[in-house]
């Protein structure tokens, strides 16, 4: 039997692409064809794909974004009666419970991620700084100043400024979270005229404009990762995975002078994370082929799979952030240097709470309704328009404003 | 030729390609007809219901929608006129005289063949990339600060990356047209005493009026739709600097997946194409027949 | 004018006209040197030329990470059979509007050239039902169907230009000669249209060859031709200017190489009737 | 085996009538030549015939039998065109073999035909050659060639000689008439060269906007054209008409007197003018001669060595004998 | 105001000689024709005269002055195309007003003589079209509109009546040679045509592989061929050339003898033979005489009335005043 899997095209998927034979030696009788798709086209592939019941994939990969609202739907297979020792309670409860569904799994963690900080020790010793563990949003930008040295092509700080929800939008959003404001209040208006807002927006414009490499409104995960890797970047706040490529000595020049903080909060607030992805495998309702699916969920998403992944290439390849387990192997922790950081990050946050504001959503550097998507771009090419200078922070929070206000008033969820 | 027999057959050979073309157009156009006017998104199957022209509202007072007008033009226009331009400037080279002609027109027909995702991405990532782009290199090894192109000219980039897809097709097609002019006609303007500009003016360019206008219809079908493109370089923006009516249609019925709303915007763009052929149309038959 | 160009100026215009067509061509030959670098090379600054360590890697990952003959296979399926498909309905098509031209035959041409003019995206999901319900979604021959459907109006202007320039004193002289109208066509009418006929077959494989909308969205695994391939490049993790030039030159190499050895075909042919 | 007969046969394109019906019976075995302006008719006419136009009314018989709703195919008539239509792709065997393959004749007899027919118009040597590697005659005979192997019951020639050079043309027009005589195929060919017709024809029908004019004999229609349009068109240069008193003198409302019928003098004769614009052809002259009282001036044949020049005063006197009289309406008195 | 002198003029493409050195002076005011056979240099020669192509060596002088080296544009000749070259996308009267616009004549000026060419070529009625909508004669009129207004040192032609019909082109022929009567300007014209040739030309100017075999008036050319390639050129039908025993008793290689110069009669004459095919042109007719002893049939010019038929036994008797003798060399014996 052959399966189809759709899978974004990052480097833990790969990896598992090249670990194929040993799944294909367990279970002989079932081939995999994959689907490797950059990340936005997956998941526009993916959802027309499950919401057409067009049936062309058995397993997709999505993220914890989609699997509430799609389980919600009855478009996936509920992960129930997963194979002996797959010990669904070893998964992290701040991921796993993002992933059910009264109680049932709907989806199962391939990896998790939260945000934080990787700065150049080298570069913050030359400007003579310190980033302390837990850094507000002010000493951040000292730092930056610090260590920008344009003429040798440093830049104090890399940020996402590329337009997208799951690009700018995920880095601004959590940075709102971190300095209190909210999306939504809890009759569904956007909060984008709010005190809040304006500070964060102003706070990122400025940190991108002074401390920023060029074309910042153009630089994705992908484009900061290689900036940060060539030495550009004096600090990155990115998604925690990323400390495994920085640190990788064959890609990263830099690879044995990162440090790792927290991700900032204004000051005088608390709060460890306020970002939460993982990527999940999840089987599409249609499938024909479920058991089959099921067996290759389970093997890509279990401690063997881990297990099997470190003793091909190292543990700090392993795929981060779904076991505890993981975080209580004494060779991962000697190896990922980031781990700790990791895992504090990821069980900071509560993706019910996750600003100093009650909100009617659930979500944390996104907002967990259907319209997200679109709204989210939406703002983030606002945002980006700003960053680039095109208009001011005002008219995009303004713009922001009202194009959100318009969409949720569509959608009917202003009255 | 024009028997009844002939007449017949020739009813029955062009049908097949007439229904067929028929059908793709009116089923697809039928259905997205059909949706405009419901309330239907993807991600809330089941609560379909008719909205009247709530769709059509709604896409057309979407504040980039005229933004997204103004760049769909902007980008055709913009195209044509480096094209057109380019293109006769480029086959008037490549008809003179040198050595290794073969190769050169090889080269310029090259970007042809070139998948458009590929020509953006490499684009995008070595040439106006701000930081480790060729463009920048070269600006820093003239001591300039690197322009940001796809930030701070994002249309005119765009407009610059499919006008280097584009810009072969119309070469090729201006420089066959100007090798089928009369040789003649050049020497008897030679003889009248114009020199090299009158006579690029006065007996090329005119000749040449047929072929534009073919480049012009050809390159506006495919330039309408320009898609990829923006989706790998700009995302449409920053804002909505770059996103013509395609992406915009996009970013509706594949971003939001509103169905709904996207067939509205399909609708609009068909209808707005049809004008755009009509205009060409009156324009080219009268080139064509001439 | 076979007047003598002088040499000196012969010259001039050689070293414009290179270095024109060098620019131009620019953009795909450094893609291909850098498909030869490692990545740390690919972003040196300043950039290196020719005299890096020439390497395969990224050819050797491109390869692992994706079946790139399976897309590769795929796509020549889908453009050559969309191509073939494609001639065989527009011949007929073609031949009736070239021939037995009536007073409609330049609407409907201009007609089946509107249908082009359809956004693509506005149309995606009425097709992707349509094809979910004809089991067709990830089929080769799903593909085919639409890239025939999107490519036969160009198909047909391109060879209905080809065919008014066929005087019609030879399809009447076969015709006097006892030739039925389907061996006229073909006997007669076919082969003597070859060049323009190669000429449509190159043009028809290119565009079927680089439309990357349809064939992203209407394929999964099995049926996913390169511009499916080259999707997944487009923006992965860490370093990727080596191994997205390698995945690039392969994914136009051939039909580079094709368009190369038949550009005097194709530079003959592609005019669509705007010489006269 | 070769008759054809037109019998009120009329062909409107649209709105406009190109022939009014018009009856013509072509007897077989004969060489009838189509002649008359640009335009008129000709072409249509054939093509008519050959089965390539619809008649819009009207019946066209073949050997006595209804042929009107025949496809071209099933006429057999065999035609060659103006630019012979050869196929550019096929050799010269394939181009004269197509017609037989097409109706299914046995490869051997085909083979025979071809020998025979390549032996009659000395093409054996070039059977193999694409016709773009033959000189214009060599194509025109190939182009009979593959009229001939299908035994036709008639063929049709439009203007076949017309793409030649010169002196070509007066080779292939002596090929043909030999042909003919050979053959003793029915023959319907058009042409617009007076020389052609006159050389050729059994029979020349005259054509004017579709009507026929006159048909006869190429000496019927230069002794007797029977109204001035054929008297005008039938030769070279052409008869000087003239109307008013000169005319009455003759009784008539026009006379005509083509220009080797007149004799030049510088002596003495009917009327009396000063020489235009003389063409010295080396064997002949033609002077061009005005006479007072005349708008025109009379073209005068004249022998190569006659030496007279611009301006010289001479008489013409025109041959009694010759004299052509045309009434009011045009038709002739006879 | 118009002489024209080439010195020398060597013109090769490449290695290939295809004008080897040539000396030639035409005089103001005379009509000169180039003919020779196709691809002698007739249209290479006009063109090394206008410009258009570089001497290879050589000198061209255009009213004493050394115009080797001047471009085209300055050498105030104007040319007339075979193809006409009009600009098809200019109406006729921008066609005409091309040359001066180039050449910044002012408007009113410009206007004046588009007028008077126009009246001059019956051009009025047509000023506003484009040269698409005319008949090739009228298009031939606007070439030359274009070339009279700006008043050139000498016009020239290539072959410029070739794309019409026969009758136009006996029209057109005699309004160039009326045009130059008017105007007096030297005109150069090539032509393969025997008959204009002959009727148009002052000096008619023989090539043959580019070498000037003869050069004299046309009559000249006709009664005194200096040998026997002019012979057979000039005069149609061709000159009837006899060598062997019948060219020995007249103390030469070879003689020849116009079909004009032969008298035919049924009882008696020099040389006996039967009539072949004959061609009755109503003025004329030629009968193909096949006499024993030689090869080819002779040709013989007879009145039209003249009534043989094919297979009568007829005597020919040649005009000796006429007969042209030449030697082994092939020049003309005096
Ligand atoms: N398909 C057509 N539609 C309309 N009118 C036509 C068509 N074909 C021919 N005619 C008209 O019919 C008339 C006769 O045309 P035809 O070709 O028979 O002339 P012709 O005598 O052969 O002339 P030529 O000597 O120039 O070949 C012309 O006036 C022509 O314009
Ligand atoms: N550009 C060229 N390159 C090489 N050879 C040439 C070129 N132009 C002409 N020739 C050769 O020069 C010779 C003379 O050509 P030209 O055109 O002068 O002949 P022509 O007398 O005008 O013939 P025609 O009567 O056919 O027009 C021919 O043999 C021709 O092949
Ligand atoms: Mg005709
Ligand atoms: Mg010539």
């Amino acid at each position: 039997e052959t399966i189809t899997v759709a899978t974004v095209n990052n480097g833990d998927m790969i990896r598992m692409q090249g670990l194929m034979d040993e799944f294909k030696a367990e279970h002989p009788d079932i081939d995999v064809e994959w689907v490797t798709l950059e990340e936005n086209v997956l998941r526009q592939r993916v959802t027309q794909d499950v919401a057409t019941k067009g049936g062309q994939f058995d397993v997709m990969t999505i993220g914890n974004y989609e699997v509430p609202i799609w389980a919600k739907q009855s478009w996936l297979v509920p992960l129930t009666d997963m194979p002996e020792g797959y010990d669904e309670e070893d998964l992290m409860p701040a991921i796993a419970d993002g992933l059910r569904q009264d109680g049932t799994l709907y989806a199962a963690p391939f990896y998790g991620e939260s945000a934080m900080v990787m700065y150049r020790t080298d570069l913050a010793e030359a400007a003579g700084v310190t980033i302390p563990d837990a850094p507000n949003w002010g000493q951040i930008e000292e730092a930056a100043a610090a260590m920008t040295d344009r003429d040798n092509e440093i830049y104090g700080i890399c940020l996402r400024g590329k337009a997208g929800w799951g690009e700018n939008m995920a880095f601004i959003s959590s940075m709102a979270n971190s300095m209190g404001a909210r999306w939504f209040d809890m009759d569904w208006h956007p909060q984008f005229d709010s005190e809040a807002w304006s500070e964060t927006l102003t706070d990122y414009l400025d940190l991108m404009n002074n401390y920023g490499p060029p074309g910042g409104s153009g630089n994705g995960f992908n484009e900061n990762l290689a900036l940060f890797q060539q030495g550009k970047c004096g600090m990155w706040i990115d998604a925690t995975v990323a400390a495994s490529f920085v640190t990788d000595p064959e890609e990263s020049t830099v690879a044995d002078s990162v440090g790792f903080a927290q991700f900032p909060n204004k000051e005088g607030m608390e709060g460890t994370g306020h970002w939460l992805w993982s990527w999940n495998l999840a089987i599409p309702a249609g499938t024909q082929k479920e058991e089959s699916a099921k067996a290759f969920v389970a093997w890509a998403t279990s401690k063997e799979y881990t297990q099997l992944v470190a003793e091909r290439e190292g543990w700090r390849a392993a795929p981060p952030g779904t076991r505890t387990s993981l975080y209580e192997n004494q060779d991962y922790l000697d190896a990922a240097p980031f781990a700790e950081m990791t895992l504090n990050a990821i069980n900071g946050v509560d993706i019910l709470n996750p600003t100093v504001d009650e909100v009617p959503y659930i979500g944390s550097q996104w907002v967990g309704i259907p319209e997200f998507q679109g709204i989210g771009t939406a703002v983030g090419q606002q945002f980006s328009a700003a960053l680039a200078g095109q208009v001011s922070a005002e008219q995009a929070l303004q713009s922001a404003q009202q194009l959100t206000e318009r969409e949720m008033t569509r959608a009917g969820y202003i009255q | 030729m024009a028997t009844k027999h002939s007449r017949a057959a020739a009813r029955l050979m062009i049908s097949p390609a007439v229904i067929l073309l028929l059908g793709w157009m009116i089923i697809p156009l039928g259905m997205t007809l059909y949706f405009s006017f419901l309330r239907y998104n993807l991600l809330m199957p089941g609560m379909e219901e008719f909205t009247g022209l709530a769709n059509y509202r709604f896409f057309l007072t979407d504040p980039a929608f005229f933004a997204a007008l103004k760049n769909t033009l902007l980008l055709v226009g913009g195209v044509l006129l480096v094209t057109v331009v380019g293109g006769v400037l480029l086959a008037l080279m490549l008809d003179q005289p040198f050595f290794g002609q073969g190769i050169v027109r090889i080269l310029v027909i090259a970007p042809f063949f070139v998948m458009p995702t590929v020509s953006a991405l490499v684009w995008k990532n070595m040439f106006m990339n701000p930081v480790n782009g060729l463009f920048a290199h070269a600006a820093k090894a003239l001591g300039m600060q690197p322009f940001d192109f796809l930030s701070a000219a994002p249309l005119a980039s765009i407009i610059g990356i499919v006008s280097w897809q584009w810009l072969p097709f119309a070469t090729l097609i201006l420089l066959t047209a100007l090798q089928s002019l009369d040789q003649e006609q050049l020497e008897a303007a030679e003889m009248d005493g114009a020199p090299w500009i009158k006579r690029f003016f006065y007996i090329m360019l005119p000749h040449l009026a047929r072929a534009i206008t073919v480049v012009i219809l050809i390159q506006t079908i495919f330039l309408l739709s320009v898609f990829a493109e923006i989706l790998v370089t700009t995302n449409g923006g920053p804002g909505v600097a770059s996103t013509n009516l395609t992406y915009l249609i996009y970013v509706q019925s594949l971003l939001q997946f509103d169905v709904g709303g996207g067939s509205a915007g399909g609708v609009v763009a068909i209808i707005l194409a049809n004008i755009v052929a009509i205009f060409l149309m009156r324009m080219i038959g009268k080139n064509l027949d001439a | 004018m076979a007047r003598a160009v002088s040499t000196r100026r012969k010259l001039l215009t050689t070293v414009f006209a290179w270095l024109v067509g060098l620019a131009i061509f620019f953009p795909i030959l450094w893609t291909i040197l850098t498909s030869f670098k490692t990545e740390a090379a690919a972003i040196a600054s300043p950039p290196v030329w020719f005299n890096f360590h020439w390497t395969l890697d990224n050819y050797v990952t491109v390869q692992n990470r994706s079946n790139y003959f399976r897309h590769f296979s795929n796509s020549v399926i889908i453009s050559v059979g969309s191509t073939l498909l494609g001639l065989i309905i527009a011949i007929p098509a073609a031949w009736s509007m070239a021939f037995v031209p009536a007073k409609r035959t330049k609407d409907v041409l201009m007609w089946m050239l509107s249908t082009k003019m359809l956004p693509p995206v506005g149309v995606l999901v009425p097709i992707y039902l349509i094809f979910r319900d004809l089991g067709i979604l990830d089929t080769r021959i799903g593909l085919v169907i639409v890239l025939t459907l999107i490519n036969l109006p160009i198909i047909v202007w391109m060879l209905y230009t080809y065919f008014k320039e066929i005087p019609g004193e030879i399809l009447e002289a076969a015709r006097m000669d006892g030739a039925s109208l389907r061996e006229e066509i073909i006997y007669v009418l076919t082969p003597m249209a070859i060049p323009g006929m190669a000429s449509t077959v190159l043009l028809n494989i290119i565009l079927a060859w680089n439309e990357a909308f349809w064939t992203l969205n209407l394929t999964a695994a099995r049926a996913a031709p390169l511009t499916a391939f080259i999707a997944s490049y487009s923006s992965p993790e860490g370093l990727f200017y080596a191994k997205l030039s390698a995945a690039s030159t392969m994914a136009i190499a051939p039909i580079l190489i094709m368009g190369w050895f038949s550009q005097k075909q194709l530079v003959r042919g592609l005019t669509f009737g705007a010489v006269k | 085996m070769g008759r054809i007969t037109l019998d009120k046969v009329r062909k409107a394109f649209g709105d406009i009538e190109v022939i009014p019906p018009l009856d013509l019976t072509i007897e077989d075995g004969e060489f009838v030549v189509f002649v008359g302006p640009s335009g008129c008719g000709k072409s249509t006419l054939l093509r008519l015939i050959a089965g390539l136009e619809d008649v819009t009314s009207g019946q066209i018989r073949i050997d006595r039998q209804d042929a009107t709703d025949l496809p071209p195919a099933k006429r057999r008539l065999a035609m060659v065109f103006q630019s012979y239509a050869l196929y550019p792709h096929m050799s010269v065997r394939k181009n004269i073999a197509f017609p037989m393959k097409m109706a299914g004749v046995p490869k051997e007899e085909q083979e025979k035909r071809i020998e025979a027919a390549a032996k009659a118009l000395n093409l054996t040597d070039y059977l193999d050659r694409r016709p773009g590697q033959l000189s214009g005659g060599q194509r025109q005979r190939v182009a009979i060639g593959r009229a001939i192997v299908r035994e036709p019951a008639a063929f049709l020639f439009d203007e076949p000689l017309s793409n030649l050079d010169a002196a070509l043309r007066v080779g292939m027009r002596l090929e043909i008439s030999e042909l003919h005589k050979r053959l003793k195929t029915t023959m319907v060919y058009v042409t617009h060269d007076q020389v052609e017709a006159m050389t050729m024809a059994d029979k020349i029908v005259v054509l004017r906007a579709g009507n026929i004019e006159q048909v006869g004999s190429p000496l019927e229609l230069y002794n007797r054209p029977r109204n001035l349009f054929v008297a005008g068109f039938i030769g070279s240069p052409k008869m000087n008409l003239l109307s008013g008193t000169e005319a009455a003198k003759h009784d008539a409302a026009t006379i005509g007197i083509r220009p080797e019928h007149i004799a030049i003098s510088t002596e003495s004769g009917t009327w009396k003018g000063v020489i235009g614009v003389s063409e010295h052809l080396g064997s002949d002259t033609f002077f061009h001669v005005n006479v007072e009282g005349f708008d025109e001036p009379f073209t005068v044949r004249a022998s190569g060595e006659v030496s007279l020049k611009y301006g010289d005063e001479v008489y013409l006197t025109p041959n009694e004998a010759n004299l052509h009289r045309f009434d009011a309406e045009g038709l002739r008195i006879a």
